[in-house]
């Protein structure tokens, strides 16, 4: 059970978004996943639950992450509500 | 000093008025096609998709960045998605600015960051029927996916 | 691999339809333009002349070095002659390649090339009603006239 | 009095037309003149036949020249009939 600064109760667990593309999207047959994780929960965390999924096989080991649109660490603590987007090597141009 | 991901043509010489005025002495523009080959393979056109939230993100940063590098504040970045052709402009980076040196300097920044930092993705079709990500972490995965430098660097 | 001098307006985007085929995936286009402002005057015009046989042949010369040094055979050097307004553009360098480097480097030699060696010269027409040659030896003459470094080079 | 290599005399002097742009053109007032000068004589020769005309002394010492649309040395030795271009500071672009 973990407590928030102001004191309130933190739920068990909270949500983020996963975003998927281009090949990664089309590995895990989807480019969206709402997913429930524990409070502390770090982009690593993530990851592992989604290498984990059906087809996450397929994703290289350690992909490029950005949490709300900005690139981000492995290492990274989500705080819940955030957009983790997993981005394949860019290509544009 | 305005960026945009557009699903139609993209319009280079209204970009170079639009990015230019009285003050200018030069312009620079780098356009980016689609070719008809790639890796040896024959290619008949490519579809760019983009996270494009942030990739949004990226190329303002991207502007703001060559404005304080190179004081080029005339600098327009294009990028089309959706399914384009042979020779079709995928990519129009535009800048303008009293002296020729700031406007080439920033153009080449500009278009050398995009291909670092800004997700956008293309999806090749060849000749005989297939497609493929380009550049994808699937297709390269025992060798291990690089990270862009700059993206390497920042996440450290 | 063409140059030209010309009388009448350049065309940028006829200039790139034509350097691009369906095997270039970068396409990089200099223009230089009349501007409003040298050197703190205001100006109203430039009137362009040039050694017309020698400027085909140094910008001749140029596009083969281009060709040798970058492996860019896709290259365009459009020079404007005669009295141009506000805005105008004067030179157009368009280059197209596979690559974007090769494209890039190469539009950039021959702007500098051009600047360094291409006997053409600008007359400045001023709001005040005067002209003056650009960088015309008259005007320097007291500190000396210094020749192009690349031209200095090969007559020493 | 010269002996060419096949032996025929030639004359004591040779023509050349000079070239004149922009400013210097300017001031000498003329943009091309046909010069008789003495065989051998060199680039810098002709230099000093120029500056010593009316307006000479506007043009720099030692400017630019091109023989035959060639950048050439104040050294370079004329044979007649050469086109001389004395270049003023290019501003093209």
């Amino acid at each position: 059970m973990h407590t928030g600064r102001a004191g309130f109760i933190l739920s068990e667990t909270m949500t983020v978004t996963v975003l998927l593309f281009a090949s990664y999207a089309d590995a895990l047959g989807k480019s969206a996943i709402e997913l429930d994780v524990a409070p502390g929960s770090t982009v690593r965390d993530i990851l592992g639950t989604l290498l984990a999924m059906p087809g996450g096989d397929r994703l290289p080991p350690r992909p490029l992450v950005a949490v709300n649109r900005e690139y981000a660490s492995a290492a990274t603590t989500l705080q819940g509500g955030e957009e983790v987007a997993v981005i394949p090597p860019v290509a544009g141009g | 000093m305005r960026v945009a991901l557009v699903d139609c043509p993209i319009d280079v010489s209204s970009l170079i008025s639009e990015v230019s005025d009285d003050s200018c002495g030069a312009a620079s523009v780098f356009l980016g096609c689609v070719r008809n080959v790639n890796d040896g393979r024959a290619v008949t056109g490519i579809e760019y998709s983009a996270y494009r939230s942030m990739a949004e993100r990226e190329m303002n940063a991207i502007v703001r960045e060559a404005a304080e590098r190179f004081g080029v504040s005339r600098l327009i970045i294009e990028h089309r998605l959706g399914a384009l052709g042979l020779g079709d402009v995928s990519v129009a980076i535009v800048a303008a600015h009293p002296h020729r040196a700031p406007a080439l300097d920033a153009m080449r920044f500009a278009i050398e960051q995009l291909k670092r930092r800004v997700p956008i993705w293309k999806l090749e079709l060849y000749v005989d029927g297939t497609r493929e990500w380009v550049g994808s972490g699937i297709r390269n995965r025992e060798s291990g996916v690089e990270a862009p430098d700059v993206v390497a660097t920042r996440i450290q």
